[in-house]
Order: C-alpha cells, then structure tokens, then sequence
C-alpha cells in the first residue's frame, strides 16, 4: 500500500515544479531576512521610508502611463511595440524647448497652470503623430508578417527615433523649468512629501480613470476590444480597424507625451535623446508583470514596480549585507518579475494565457 | 485593394513633397552637413550633397514610375515634382533666416537653433549652393535647377531603355560604394597593390576623379551589357555534371580563398570579420533557442557574458585569476559553463510563453550586466574594473594576438557550430524543437517531454554563445562588464531574423550585413545608428521572410502572400469543455 | 474482458464552472465507443483529462489498470493513449513525413548526441523510423504526399494524417475528437469503415466524440451522452436512441425519430 | 430582382485558387443555400462576399452596385452581414456589448432599439443574459448571439456560414426555424451549411459547389430529388 | 548527409593545415613590412641613401605626402563630449601649425573607438593597419585604452591620451594590475592626482570628517571614489558609505535616502550626466543632506551641468583639470573663433598639449634625404616623446619620465598633476549661464 502510494508519487513527481517551489520558498525567505534585518537595524526612519514610497508611485505613475500604451497596443496586435519608449522620448524632448521658453520669458511665472497645460499639449500632439507615424511606416505593411518581423521593425524604429531626435536637437542634457507652483510640501503620515510627486500621481490615476471609461463605455473603445479578439469578425461589424488600430496607437502615444511632462515635472533633468530607452524597458516590464493586454494590470504594474524600485533595494538588499544596493535596484526589478511570473504566469491581472488548450 | 489610377498633379505633388521631405529630414537631422566636407570624388563631390539629393532623386523616380506609360508625361512631371521636391528645402532656408540668422526682420525673440541644432549658416550656405544669404534669390534659383535637374536624373533610371539605365544605375552606385567605403578599398588595395596604388585611386579619401571616371566607365559597361545575367544563362547553359563539378571546385576555392582572406584585407577587416564570425557563432546558438524551438530570448547576451566571464577568470595572469589554464584548456569550461546556466536559467522560465519569455530574458540578460557590474561580485569578478590581462591564445607556439590569427578561431568554431545545428536539426530533437515551436500543447500530447525539449534548447544555445563570449574575451585581453548590454541581444535576433529564420546560411549573410556593415560604416559615428534602424525596417518591409529564409518558411510565406490566408490549422481553437 | 479505461468520479472545475461532473465511463479493450452530448457539455475536456492536459480536481482515471491522472501529457502518451484535435492541429509548417515522425517520438531511443555523431544505431533507427512513417502514410492513403507542407494538404487529407501521426506512436487507445468534422455524408461513410478497419486490423481501442449521430450510431458499441459536465446516459445505440432524456437534453424528436428508422434499416 | 448578382469571381489564398469562376444570383427575400464538401470553396465564396477576401477576378454586385471595390467594413454599410464559420463572438464582451457591435455601422438609436427587441424576442434567451460576459454562454446561446448580432445590422442580406455546425441535433432544428423566421421578417439569406438535409429543408434555391466551382443550380425541391445530391450530400444511397 | 559531413571534415583539416603552414609565415609578415628590409631606393642615387635603423622600423614619406595623424577618441554615444572636446583641440593645434609639418600636409584622420574595450580595440586594429600614420591621439575612455595597448604598441605607433586616468595604464608591472606597453603616453594626470586633491580638499579645507562616495559602474568613476575614499581615511577621516547607481538611473532618491541615513560631511560623486545633475536636484529633497556637502568630479564639469541641476548645486564643488595663464586664454579664444562658445569638457588642453609633443617630437626625429623623401623612426619618435621634460604647455607643465607613486612605478606619465583645482558652483553659474566656475582650490 505505502509502496503503491510511494510509486505514484515519485511517477508524478516532476523536477520542475519541485525547483520552482524550492525557488518560491528561497525567495521568501530571504525577502522576510532581507526585511527583517533591514528594519531591525532601524537605519531609516519612518518619515524616510514614506519618502521612498511616494518617490516611488510617482516614478511608478509615468511608468504605468507608458505601459498603457504597450498594453493598448498589445490587446489589439499581439505585438510589443518596442519604440514607444521613444513616443515618450519625442514628447518631452520637444515639449522641454516650449518649457523653457517660456520660462525665460516669464509666461511659467506668469500662469504657470496655462504654461503647463501648452507643454501637455504640445508633448501629446508630438507624440500621438510619432506614434501614427510608426504604425503607418513600421507596422502596418507587416500586419500579417510572422510576429518576429514587427518586433525587428519596432527595434529598427527605435533607433531611428533616437538618433532622429539626436540628430533634431543635439546632444545635450536639457532640464525643465521648475515651476515655482509645484514646489513645496504636503504632510502625508508624518512625513513631507513633495506636492509635485502627489499632483503626478493625481493626474496620472486620472488620465487612467479616463482611459478606462473610454475603453469600457464608448461606442470606439468596444470596438477596440472587439477588434482585440478577432479582427475579421470586427470587420464583419462594420469596423474599420485600421482606424481602431490607429485609434490605439494615439491613444497609447497621447498618453506616453503626458507622462514625459509628468517627468518633467517630477524630475525635471536628463532630458535627452536616450532617455525614453530605459523607462520604454521599464514600462514593458510593467505591462507584463501586471499581464499584458490588460488595462488595469499596466497602471497597477507601472505603480507596483516604481515603489518595488524605490523602496525595495534598501529594504530588502541592504538587511542582506550587500553593498551598493542601488545599483542592483534594475536587477532586482527584473528578479521580482521573474518571481511574481513563476507565482502567476500570466502577470497579476492578466487573463490565463498560458493556460493550456487542448 | 484596386489601385486607382491617381491625378497627375497628385502624383506630382506627393512624390515631390515626400522626396523634398526626406531632404529636409536629412538637412535637419544634420546628415548633409556632417558630410558636406567628406570628398568623395577629387574635391568636387562630397557626400553630403549625395545625401541631399537622395530625397529629390526619390521625388523623380517615383513620379516618373507611376507614369512610365507617357514618356513624355513622365519627364515633364518628374521635372515638375523636382521643382516641387526643392519647396521643403526652400522653407528650410526662410526658417533658417527668419529665425536663426537675421532674427531682426520678424522680430523673433527665440533663436529656433538652440532647438533645431543643424539650422546652421552651413546649411543655408550647403542648400543655396554656396550662394549664402546675400545671394538668396540666386541661391534659391540654383536650388530649384538642381532639384529639377536631379529629379530627372531620378526619372531617367526609369524612363531610359533598359539597359541605358542598369549601366547609369550600377556606375553611379559603384561609384558612391567605392567613394564611400574608401577607407575599405584602401584597406584591401593597400595590401593587394601596395602603397603606390592608393595614391593613384584615392587621394585624401576621396576617389580621384580619373579613378572616378574609369569605375563608372567599368561599371556602366557591365550593367549596360548586363554581364551578370549573361553569366546566369551561360551557366544554367552547362550540362549538369559539369555544373556540380564546376560548383564544387568553385567551393573549393571560396573555401581557399576563406582562408587566405585575412592575409588580403589587412588588420582592420579581420577584425571586422573576426567580429562577424563570432556572431555568426552565436546567432547559431540563438538560432537554435529562437529558431528552431521557438523561443524568444532577448537576453542572449548573458551566456556571452558567461563565456567571457569564465574565460577571463579562468585564464587572467591578473589578479582575479584563478585555475592559469589557457585559451584551450578553457574553452571547454566556457561551453560547460554556457550549458549549465542555460539550464539554471531556463528552468525558471519553462512555464512562460510568448512575450512572457521574451521579457524575463530580456530582464536575465539584464541582471547579468547588472550583477557583473555590481560592488557586490566585484571581489570575484571584477565589477566595474573588469577581469584585465587575459592573455592571447597560444597554438604550437605561435601567439594569436591579432585579428587574422583569431579568425581561423572563429572560423573554427563556427563550423563546428554550424555543423552541430546541421545535424541537430535533421534529428529527433530537432524535429521535437519544430514540433514544440509550432504547437507546444500537441508536441506534448505526442510524447514529447517539453521540460527536456526546452532545457536542451536553452542549453546548447546557452553553449554556443558561451564560446563566442570566451574567444571575444582572449581576443580582447580584457572584459569590461559594459560590453555586455541589451545591444549584442538585439542584435543577435534581428541577424536571424533578417538572415532568414532557422537559416544557417542566413544568419552568414545577416551578421554580414548586420555586423560588418556597421563596422565598415565606422565614419558615419553617431549615423551609423540611424542607418541601422532604417536598414532593420526597410529589410523587413521588403523582405519579411529574411534574406536567406529555410526552405520550407520561404514556402509558408509565399503561398501565405495573400493578406487574409489564414492556414486551416491555425484557426482559433473552439471552446468545447 | 476487462476494461482499458476506466474513470471515476471525475470532476473538472473552471473557476466557478464545472466542466466536468462526477464522470464515469468504462471502455472495453478491441471497442469502439463514443462520447456524445450538446456542444459545451464538456466531451472536449474529458478528452483533456484524459491526455493529462488538465488534471482533474476530483476523481480517478485507470488505464490499463493503472491510475493515470496527474502523470504529465507525455507520460500517458508513452504509456500508449493517442489522440486527434476537434479543430485539426498539425504541425502546420513541418512536412507530412515529419508530422509523423514527430508522432513517432516516444517509441524512438537515440540521444541528440549520437546524431551529432550519427552513429550507426541512429542512423538505424531513423532509416527505420522514415520507412515506417512512409508506411504509415500509405495507410491513411496519403501516398506521395510526403513532402508537403502540412498545412497545404487539403482538409481531408489533413485529417488523415492526424490519424496517421496519432498511429505513429502505437496507441492501445485512440481518442478522436469530432473525425468526421467537415465531412459530407459520404466522406463521413469512409471514416466509419475507417475506424472499423483500425479496430480489427490494429486492435485499437478507440474513444471518439461525434456528432453525426448516423457515424455515432453506426459505429460505436458503446455510447456515453454528456450534459452540463454530468452523464445523462449510458448504453448501446438503441438504448441511446430510446432514452427520453437524451431525447430531450439531446437528439430532439425528430432526430431520435430519423435516427431509429435508419438503424432500424441498417440492422435488415 | 436580384439582391445580389455574383459574376465569375476567381479568389486565390496566395497563389491557391479556390474559387474558379463562381457566378449565382440571390433574389431578394429568397433562402439560397450553397452545399458542398468541405474544401469546396463555400466559406471562400462568403468570405469574398463580405468582403473579407478579394476576387482576383469577377465582380459582385449588391443591388447593381460594385462590391468588389469596398472592404468589408465598408459592404457592411452596404446593408450585407455575415454570422462567420464557429460564429465569432467576442468572448470578452457581454452579450449586450456584442449585440452594440453588431450595430456599430449605425446611428439611428430608435431603429437600433427596434432592432433590439426583434433581436431579443426571436432569442428570449439573450435577453435574460444581457449582462452575461459571451464567453460563458452556452453552444447554443453563442449561435443565437451570432445571429442576433448579425440582425443587429438590420441587414438587406444575411450571410449565414454553418449555423448548424457543433450543434446538438435538438438545438439544430431550433436554428433552422430561426433562420426561417427571420428570412420571414424580410431579410434575404444566403446560408452554407454541411446539414444539407436540412439547409434544402428551409432553402428556396441551391447551388452545389464542387473544388471551387458550382456544378449543379436547381430549387431546393429539385436538388433533393437530385441523384448525385442525394448520394453525395444527403447521404441517401 | 554523408557527403556533407565529408565535406566539412576534409574542410576543417584543410583549415587545420592552412593554419599551421601559414601561421610562421606571417609572423615574418610584419617584419617584412618596414621599408627597412628593402632598400629604398633602387636607383641609382645620387647621395648616400638614407639607411633606416630604427628598431621597429620607419615611417616613409614620400614628397608629396602629406604627414598623417589620428586620433581614437569618443565620438558617437553618451560620451561623444569627451571626444568633440578632444577633437576640437586636436584640430586648433594643426591650425596652429598653419595645417603643415616638415613642409607638408597634415593628414588628420579621426576614429571612433568609442568609450568601451571592444570600440578601442577595433579603432586600434584600424589605425594600426595604415602604415602612414605616425602618431594617434587617444583614447577618451580608459577601458578603450586597456583593449587598444596592445595592437598600437605592437604596430610600432605612440599614442598620447588626453583623458585616460586610470592608473593601470602606465603601470608595467603586471602584479600591479598594470598594463603599459610601450609606445603609450597620458598628458592627463591618473586618479592618484585627482583623488588625492578631492580627498585633501575635502577633508582640509572643507573640515569633513565622514565621507560617503557614489560611483556609477564605469570603471573611472569606481577607481576615482576609491583613491579618493582612501586619501580621506589616510588623512583620518571615515568613509560612511560607498555606493553605486547605474548610468541611466533617473531616480537617485533611494541612494541618497542611504547616504542620508548617516549624514556624512561630505558627498563625493565623480560620475556624468545625466546621473550628476539628478543626484544634486534630488538630494534636496532628502532628510538628513541638509548639511552635507557636495563634491563632482570633471565629468561633470561641462557647461550644461549648473543649469541642468538648478538651484541645488550652489555652493556644491567640482574636482577637475585646471589650467590658466595667458596660453590658455589664448587657446579658448582660439576655440571660441573656430567652434563657437567654450569647449565642452575638461581635457582639451591635454589633447592640445598632446598634439604640439607629438609634432615636436616628429619635427625632432624626422630625416629627409637627397630625393626628398622623409623617414620618421618609430622607436625614435618614442624616445623623443618620451624625453619630453619641462615642457610648458597649455596645461602647465609636462614630464613624460619615468615617475613614483608611493610603491609603484609609472611610465608614459606625463602630468605632473599641476593642473588640478577645485572648482566652486555658485550662483553665477546656475543663474547667469558663467563658465567655467572660480577655482577656490589648488594642490
């Protein structure tokens, strides 16, 4: 009977899974080490942690923004548009020369609500053009191309952008004005928190309030999700999806020139050619991690891996003795992925992707 | 779908604006005059200008295309959208002046340079034909001519009679190739001919206009009498043993001429090649993991780095070092090392699928870099400092520390590569890696055991591009972890993709234009990038397959032209539980 | 005799939908049976269960004595269970001969490394391999057709070679799911004896899911009627046909009335 | 008159021709079925209908215009609307959103709510389940939300691709008096099925498609009594 | 198949036999390559001919041959600053020449090796496959430099870099960690100068007692902190922390928010843009920075950096080459004619300096004979070079002998670490757009 017991379990034993537990188990452990270590020594104090927190979900608030675009793009496509890192990059770094101007001349001091809104403006219009551009140009010929070929064009796109906007604007750093309205702090559980990190993450959940209501609610956002599950049957419909795909790709652009002048806001330096390659790597990581091709699951990813970059190296690494925490912050970023995937393959939100159908 | 025949004026106006506007894009993003003092025949063609008249060369081709039906039609509107081509540059030049140069007539308060850094006074001076502000009316004639003048010249390789336009086509493009790649050339001829020679072609990079003239006349007459194709029917005319003979001996020589090829191009091309054929090496690897079994990593470049890695450990006289074997003896800890963490790697990512895998090895290739680079490892490895003094490989006493030694490196370890992939894929595994690459649940459901399937994949990729990592290592005498970042990954992928996926002799051909074109095009500096990406999306457009596709994707994908093929099999699967 | 397969209690949970409800079936060595029920009623994800694709939350399945359920998919294949797909699902870009030396897989030995080295015993055992699959392909009367690409044959051909490769691997027990999907009336009257003749000549167990109930009827010796995840009905052809609550969930009158004539026929 | 006019179109997948030289006629309020094997080239002739395929030759004319220069969102518009093979519901969305879709090409809500209730008093069943995600509907429900999807068009013609196909035989007759009814209310039909029985059954007319080309063209009545039909399709011996 | 697999094994040992067969033959190759070997005039000449003994060989010129020189600098990527610094120089001091030397053209050719060890090798293997050129400027990058030593000294060529500090370089002690060939020379001064300026200034003049570092994972930044962290704990100060972030790193709250858990005196991070300006907006916002002051290093030192970091680097300090005098200011007048403004980073006056050795040095060695044609001994430019002593150039004074550093011996070092100072930002730079800063600081 034991021996019958025994026979079966080692026949369904699987290698596999037994490591991924071991994995699961490690890790926990040495989170929990990590945190406790790290919170015993009492190295920080509270009013600091809260600090890292909201540094976090505003860092986390453009991050989310971004991945909507990668995800919008992703439900209707099933690709990962892998220059819409640069879509952000096109918005802020035209919008940063408007900024300045206006700086100089005097018109931020004057009204700096109006002097923001133009920036958000123009970053938008630029951004939401670059990305009409790029599905006109990089995409849309190779709609029905095997799903490498996009990706190849996305990555050759992405060049492009960079080294046109180089090209453009030079090669120096830029910096945003900073606006004298944005200064200042809020009292938030004890700690000082910088009003501009609370007015990003404000305006970023409401932008995604939009979004969403758009998406759920009007007669273009429904046909945006009936175009994501089948695109001849959308037609069938009386949909035009080339427009509904254009449609995505505005609305992911529009969306990715904001949060460039959220950057600005929130961290007006480093405004340059490059700058949009990291934070698009960072945005798609999010979008996956919250499960592509879900709204809901990029806002929330974008937020959960600012505070998990912010916060976590310290809390965690530094209770493990490891030194120069920071620096392995991206490591641990994409440690987190891996192991929040291994939890739940198909990301937090995602729907069962890689659920098997026979 | 049906093509409606346009309106002339529409033609004319599009092609013209959309010529005009690649001009202007190259003039802003700064390309025209970057170049506007690189020669590229004697002292009176620069590349610059080429670059200028790219875009209005465009304008007349495309014109004179939609009306090639009405040769005269077609000269007159591609005249027309020539003039209509120069209007972007035009506004270029007012932009330029209103608010660079004489700010004082608008009274504008913003000096537009501090935006558009490439509005310069050499621009105006470049697009006014040296004509500069004080001669603008005459500047903005001679523009116009030369737009006019080129468009046609864009039109006349459509509209001239066949063979008129291949020789006009293949003397021009082997004139600019030559003028371009001049440092190249040199390169080649210096060894070739010697010293003396150079002096006869080039002078001072530029091709010296004698020399220009006898290449266009050479390249003219093959066109014009197109001696490609006559070798082709010539060849096809051979009877078939012959022709296998024929082929075999030219193998052979290929094969020789291979192997003396370092000797030919001097130092500097066998670096290039040296640099080739290790990618050629690993997109082998890739090609397995990607290709073959379907799995799309992004995060290559770590098992480069383990390679390197060990490689460095393993045989630095410095102060890291630890085991002083050499180059031979390591190389075989380099695959075993490749292997092993292919497997530790893949195991956590056995269960993701599609883009889900595509992100978390982007994300270990990451971590890699990050971990090399950390203070953490640094006792072991280095950190920021790198593993230096790694000394050069050493056979029969002979030293390899240069290039043209290190390529029969590479060359070797490529063939075995290729050897490897060859009969790998004509085997049960490989036929596993196919199976599970086109449907991983059926592949399962016939006996296959994905976990193993997969593992191996990551494993002998994992392999190859170790052993590149550790000959680029010997070859470099010191590693620095910044080497090993998301680049060599994207690059490695967009080789087998553009070579032609699953293709053997594609990724040959993909790293040669992917790898060695770059190096060759070193001059253009910050360019180079621009140009690969535009070279990566043109590639694709025009070739989705990839150059070289395996036979039986070329197969899918001409028989899938038709945009709503869909294949019986590939239908979304009912929901019948 | 005994039967090969045997389940249950099975219980298949999707969330909060039951797919698959407290299910038994038993299916006798040399038989041909068949599972039938109303689109949705959870025939597809039986089959699923059965191949080991989802293990079922409750229950047991038995197979040649043994319990199966929770062994992985290529386990239960190697322990002898083939299967083909409602929707066809071959290896659309891969050749008809290599389908079915991918079907071949489990009965194959060779490592990956003798055939980097071609050893004589790989060489042995692929030359063998490729004249049994080209046997194979005569079998299903594909003859010739070797060299093309999968997704090029036509339909019918397609569904062949799904059964060719589901051969491949020497199943005791075939499952087929909906074989004669698409097919007109004759075509469906060829699978039939199709089937029949892998029965007798192969000794094939074989488990189909059908709705042409004249193929259903006509072939199976055993029938089990699903509805909502739940049997509904056991027995043999006639029993089905007179069961009213397969009438009802199921065949509809008329249907259950057309069907008995034919029988009825069928048996003079 | 005939609502739609289809003269020798040639469709090719890539460089596979399977339709060679289709002509039929549709006249209005009619049921015309199309029988064939599978293969034969009926869903192509749907497809290149609706728009979704293009005939490399041919022209297809709905009511004397040209339909072969629209895409198929465009011949929506035109009055034409296709419930496609294994009925293409959009999972995701709930019935109700689905049902929206099927309008999409309109803007006359009063119509449109008109519409819906034809929609809902034909199918009492969706209705119930308007709030339902349409994924979690039943074979037979889905079947029902593609058609009534497809009605919500308010179609001139309708382009039924096996309806009867997955169904349980007692849902199959249900589908065939539903497609009569509605073919009742006006809306002209033209319906490709497998269950030629059945299709013949309701239909006015019917083509008989062979590798992409129609060998046989009678009324419904003929092609029953039709030897080859009754062998080949009907399963007659 | 078989024939396949036949194919490529007889292949591979063809491949094996070629390489053995032709592997000695070309190690003679190079040999046979100086124009030594072959008398250089096979006609009947009407002077004694000029004999080359040099023991690496002799560059030959002929007379209308322009004398040619390159340069391996940074010019595409994140760094190209350093590199359009360098070449800028570079081009004054041809100008400066009227574009001639020994009565020819001087043929500039600039290569891109850009700031990593594989770009450096490959510009290497290019420069060192034209046998015309005589000397290289370069590289920016200290890594480029490590990968490119090897192939520039064995082609016989001296390279003088403006901007390489790591110490390694000139070390020839491989036990060290050195890894000097000859042929190479630095007119900048290593990270010993520098980051023992920082450290003395910090703790002397400045009176900091605790000390924290931020380096960014280049390894100039990493070796920088370190000498620099040693310096101070050598003077009898403490280092609290010693942190990294990555280039390319945006958010610098959760470094600081560590460095701020001890609130040390001073904060030293010699690292670039875009992190340098992030890190000084940034710290205002941390708790516990209040008091802590704030030292970069030359790679921030760059006209954008004041205005990029805004208000908060008032009163913060900057380590980094300092040159001055009246040659200087002609040297930025000279710039300031030719490209407009001022140059964009710290190294210039190295490269320029570098260039002018590098003529002298060609102008010492070169011999002309009857015919007119001109040799330039490789081993004798070397020598020249390297006999360089009290050389007072832009950069102050230059010695490129053999020199100490506590227990090690450098060579090819040529800075005497005159030209170090530190440099304070304060409200003139941030506001009114002043460049360069007022040096408050000298060794």
């Amino acid at each position: 009977m034991l021996k019958g017991f025994l026979d079966r379990y080692l026949e369904r034993f699987s290698w596999v899974s037994f490591f991924l537990r071991l994995f699961q188990i490690a890790a926990i452990i040495i989170i929990v080490v990590g945190v406790y270590n790290t919170l015993t020594t009492a190295k920080y104090t509270n009013a600091q942690w809260v600090t890292l927190v909201f540094a976090g979900l505003a860092q986390g608030s453009i991050y989310a923004l971004i991945a909507l675009g990668y995800t919008l793009v992703y439900g209707i496509l099933l690709m990962i548009n892998f220059a819409h890192g640069e879509v952000y990059m096109a918005g802020a770094f035209t919008a940063v020369f408007l900024a300045n101007y206006q700086a100089e001349s005097g018109f931020l001091a004057r009204s700096p609500w109006l002097a923001i809104l133009s920036w958000l403006a123009l970053a938008v219009v630029v951004s939401t053009v670059i990305a009409i551009l790029l599905e006109r140009i990089a995409y849309r010929p190779l709609r029905n191309a095997p799903r490498l070929v996009p990706l190849i064009t996305a990555i050759g796109a992405s060049f492009v952008l960079q080294y046109t906007f180089r090209g453009f604007y030079g090669t120096v750093f830029r910096s945003y004005p900073t606006v004298p309205a944005l200064q200042g702090t809020v009292n938030v559980f004890g700690a000082q928190v910088p009003l501009v990190q609370l007015v990003v993450l404000i305006a970023a959940i409401i932008l995604m309030v939009i979004l969403y209501f758009f998406v759920d609610r009007t007669k273009r956002g429904k046909a945006m999700r009936s175009v994501s599950e089948d695109h001849d049957v959308s037609r069938l419909m009386g949909i035009n999806i080339d427009r509904i795909i254009v449609t995505t790709f505005a609305l992911g652009g529009a969306l990715a020139g904001a949060a460039g002048i959220f950057n600005g806001l929130f961290r007006p330096q480093g405004v340059f050619f490059f700058m949009g390659f990291f934070p698009g790597l960072k945005a798609f990581t999010a979008a996956v991690l919250g499960g592509i091709g879900n709204v809901r699951g990029a806002f929330i990813g974008g937020l959960l891996l600012g505070v998990i970059e912010s916060l976590f190296p310290n809390l965690i690494l530094e209770g493990l003795g490891i030194p120069a925490v920071n620096q392995l912050r991206d490591a641990f970023g994409f440690t987190m992925l891996v192991l929040i995937l291994i939890f739940r393959p198909q990301g937090i939100f995602g729907e069962r992707l890689a659920e098997k159908k026979a | 779908m049906e093509e409606k025949p346009r309106p002339t004026w529409q033609i004319i106006l599009r092609s013209g604006i959309l010529g005009g506007g690649i001009a202007a894009y190259l003039c802003l993003v700064g390309l025209v005059e970057a170049f506007s003092e690189r020669f590229l025949i004697g002292s009176f063609l620069t590349l610059g200008e080429v670059m200028l008249v790219t875009g209005i060369l465009i304008a007349g081709l495309l014109t004179a295309r939609e009306l090639k039906d009405n040769k005269i039609l077609a000269t007159g509107s591609s005249l027309l959208s020539g003039v209509v081509s120069s209007l972007p540059l035009i506004l270029l030049i007012f932009i330029t002046m209103l608010f660079v140069l004489r700010p004082e007539i608008l009274g504008a308060t913003y000096n537009l340079r501090d935006m558009f850094v490439n509005l310069s006074p050499e621009l105006v001076e470049i697009l006014t034909l040296g004509q500069g502000l004080d001669n603008l009316a005459l500047g903005i004639l001679l523009l116009i001519l030369l737009s006019a003048l080129m468009s046609l010249l864009g039109a006349a390789f459509v509209l001239l009679p066949r063979r008129w336009s291949l020789g006009l086509i293949s003397g021009i493009a082997w004139v600019l190739v030559i003028g371009i790649f001049s440092d190249t050339v040199s390169q080649i001829v210096r060894q070739v001919a010697g010293q003396g020679m150079i002096r006869v072609i080039f002078v001072n990079e530029a091709l010296t206009p004698q020399a220009a003239v006898i290449i266009f006349a050479i390249a003219f007459v093959t066109g014009f009498f197109s001696v490609h194709t006559r070798i082709q029917t010539r060849w096809e005319g051979i009877p078939q043993t012959q022709q296998s003979r024929t082929r075999m001996i030219l193998l052979l020589a290929a094969f020789g001429f291979l192997l003396v090829l370092p000797w030919v191009v001097g130092l500097f091309l066998s670096q290039a090649l040296f640099t080739v054929g290790l990618f050629v090496m690993m997109c082998l690897g890739l090609n397995i993991v990607v290709g073959y079994a379907g799995l799309l990593d992004l995060g290559y470049v770590a098992f480069f780095a383990f390679g390197a890695y060990t490689m460095g450990i393993l045989t630095t006289t410095g102060s890291l070092g630890r085991g002083g074997l050499n180059f031979w003896m390591a190389i075989p800890f380099c695959i075993l090392v490749g292997v092993v963490w292919g497997l530790i790697l893949g195991f956590p990512v056995l269960r993701l699928r599609g883009d889900y895998l595509a992100i978390v090895t982007l994300g270990f290739g990451e971590i890699i870099r990050i971990l090399a680079l950390s203070d953490w490892l640094a006792p072991f490895e280095g950190g920021a400092q790198g593993v230096l003094h790694i000394p050069y490989p050493n056979f029969l006493g002979i030293i390899f520390d240069s290039p043209q030694y290190m390529y029969y490196v590479v060359i070797a370890g490529g063939l075995i590569a290729a050897f490897v992939t060859i009969r790998l894929r004509e085997s049960r595994l490989g036929r596993q890696w196919m199976a599970m690459r086109e449907d991983e649940d059926v592949a399962e459901a016939m006996g296959i055991n994905l976990v193993q399937t997969k593992l191996l994949a990551f494993a002998i990729g994992a392999s190859f591009g170790a052993l590149a990592g550790g000959v680029w290592a010997a070859r470099l005498g010191n590693i620095f972890p910044h080497s090993f970042n998301l680049l060599i990954s994207i690059n490695a992928l967009a080789v087998i993709i553009i070579g032609g996926m699953g293709s053997i002799p594609g990724v040959i051909i993909g790293a040669l234009v992917l790898v060695g074109m770059p190096e060759l095009l070193r001059e253009f500096t910050e360019y180079r990038y621009l140009m690969y990406g535009i070279l990566l999306i043109i590639m694709m457009l025009v070739r989705p397959e990839g150059l070289l596709p395996e036979a039986t994707r070329r197969r899918e994908l001409h028989t899938g032209e038709d945009e709503n093929f869909e294949p019986v099999s590939q239908q979304p699967v009912g929901s019948d539980r | 005799m005994a039967p090969i397969l045997r389940s249950e209690n099975v219980t298949k949970r999707f969330g909060g939908l039951i797919a698959v409800s407290n299910f038994d079936v038993e299916v006798e060595e040399h038989s041909i049976s068949a599972v039938i029920g109303p689109n949705g009623a959870g025939k597809t994800t039986f089959f699923n269960c059965i191949t080991g694709f989802y293990v079922p939350e409750e229950g047991e399945i038995y197979f040649g004595g043994r319990t199966i359920q929770g062994l992985s998919p290529d386990l239960i294949t190697k322990s002898g269970i083939a299967r083909t797909y409602q929707n066809i699902r071959l290896f659309a870009n891969m050749t008809a001969i290599e389908n079915i030396l991918v079907g071949q897989h489990p009965r194959l030995k060779s490592s990956w490394i003798s055939s980097i080295f071609k050893t004589r015993g790989q060489q042995e055992e692929e030359a063998l391999a490729l004249e049994e699959a080209n046997r194979l392909l005569r079998y299903v009367g594909l003859t010739g057709l070797g060299d093309q690409l999968a997704h090029n044959l036509p339909y019918g051909a397609q569904r062949r070679l799904e059964i060719a490769r589901a051969l491949a691997s020497q199943p005791v027990l075939l499952l087929l799911d909906e074989p004669t999907a698409g097919m007109n009336p004759q075509e469906s009257a060829e699978m039939m004896v199709f089937i029949r003749t892998l029965r007798d000549d192969l000794g094939i167990t074989i488990l189909l899911i059908e709705h042409d109930m004249r193929v259903v009827m006509g072939i199976s010796e055993q029938i089990s009627v699903m509805d909502f995840g739940e049997k509904i009905a056991e027995g043999n052809p006639k029993e089905i046909q007179g069961n009213p609550r397969v009438i009802e969930a199921y065949l509809g009158r008329g249907a259950a009335a057309g069907l008995e004539l034919e029988t009825r026929s069928n048996g003079n | 008159m005939s609502i739609l006019v289809i003269d020798n179109i040639h469709t090719y997948y890539g460089k596979i021709q399977a339709l060679k030289g289709i002509s039929l006629e549709v006249e209005e309020g009619e049921i015309v079925t199309l029988i064939g094997a599978n293969g034969a080239g009926k869903t192509t002739t749907l497809r290149t209908i609706s728009g979704l395929l293009h005939p490399r030759f041919g022209t297809i004319f709905l009511e004397g215009e040209d339909l072969s220069k629209y895409t198929a969102h465009e011949i929506v518009f035109k009055g034409v609307a296709m419930v496609p093979e294994g009925r293409g519901i959009f999972t995701r969305l709930s019935v109700q959103e689905n049902l929206d879709m099927g309008a999409y090409s309109r803007n006359d809500k009063a119509v449109i709510a008109k519409d819906l209730e034809l929609v809902f008093s034909l199918f009492p069943r969706l209705k119930e389940r308007r709030k339902q995600v349409a994924g979690t509907l039943s074979g037979g429900e889905q079947q029902m939300l593609a058609t009534g999807r497809a009605l919500m068009a308010h179609p001139r013609l309708l382009l039924l691709d096996e309806p009867s196909m997955g169904l349980a035989p007692v849902l199959v007759e249900n589908t065939f008096e539903t497609i009569q009814a509605i073919n009742d209310e006006g809306t002209t039909i033209l319906l490709v099925e497998q269950n030629a029985t059945m299709a013949l059954s309701v239909a006015d007319r019917g083509y008989v498609l062979q590798t992409g080309e129609i060998v046989l063209s009678d009324t419904a009545e003929n092609l029953k009594q039709n030897e080859m039909v009754q062998k080949a399709y009907l399963g007659i011996d | 198949m078989n024939k396949k697999v036949f194919a490529i094994l007889s292949l591979l040992i063809f491949a094996s036999m070629i390489l053995v067969a032709c592997a000695p033959a070309a190690t003679e190759a190079p040999a046979e390559e100086p124009p030594a070997e072959e008398p250089p005039a096979e006609e009947p000449p009407a002077e004694e001919a000029f004999e080359c003994d040099d023991a690496i060989g002799c560059v030959e010129l002929a007379p209308d041959d322009p004398v040619h020189i390159a340069s391996m600098l940074t010019i595409s990527g994140a760094t190209s600053f350093l590199g359009e610094d360098s070449v800028g120089a570079i081009e004054i001091a041809i100008d400066d020449r009227g574009g001639t030397l020994l009565g020819r053209d001087i043929q500039y050719t600039s290569e891109d090796s850009l700031c990593s060890a594989e770009g450096g090798q490959t510009a290497a293997t290019k420069v060192a496959s034209d046998p015309t050129i005589l000397g290289v400027i370069g590289t920016n990058c200290s890594a480029a430099m490590t990968a490119a030593m090897d192939t520039i000294s064995s082609a016989g060529l001296s390279i003088l870099s403006p901007s390489n500090t790591a110490p390694t370089l000139t070390l020839d002690d491989p036990a060290a960690g050195g890894t000097f060939k000859p042929g190479y020379f630095r007119i900048c001064h290593t990270d010993f100068f520098q980051g023992a300026v920082a450290g003395e200034f910090a703790y002397n003049e400045l009176g900091a007692r605790t000390l924290a570092t931020i380096h960014d994972g280049s390894p100039y930044a990493d070796q920088l902190q370190e000498v620099m962290a040693n310096r101070f704990m050598e003077l009898g100060g403490e280092v609290t922390f010693q942190g990294a972030v990555n280039v390319g790193d945006t958010d610098m709250r959760a470094v600081l928010t560590s460095v701020a858990a001890d609130s040390p005196d001073a904060l030293y991070f010699p690292i670039f843009e875009p992190e340098g300006p992030f890190i000084v907006a940034q710290s205002s916002e941390i708790a516990g920075l209040e008091n802590t002051i704030l030292i970069g290093a030359d790679g921030l030192l760059v006209d954008s950096f004041p205005e990029n970091s805004g208000p908060n680097a008032v009163g913060m300090y900057l380590t980094g080459p300092f040159v001055t005098g009246a040659a200087y200011d002609e040297f930025l007048a000279k710039w300031d004619a030719k490209f407009g403004g001022v140059p964009p980073s710290g190294f210039h006056a190295f490269a320029y300096d570098g260039t002018n050795i590098l003529f002298d040095a060609i102008e010492a060695v070169a011999v002309t004979d009857a015919d007119g044609t001109t040799y330039v001994g490789r081993q004798a430019l070397r020598d020249a070079i390297k006999a360089t002593a009290d050389y007072d150039g832009v950069s102050g004074k230059v010695d490129c002998s053999d020199k100490q550093f506590g227990e090690f011996t450098s060579k090819g070092d040529c800075a005497t670490g005159e030209a170090l100072g530190v440099f304070e930002i304060t409200e003139a730079e941030v506001d009114d757009g002043n460049w360069p800063p007022e040096v408050i600081y000298t060794p």
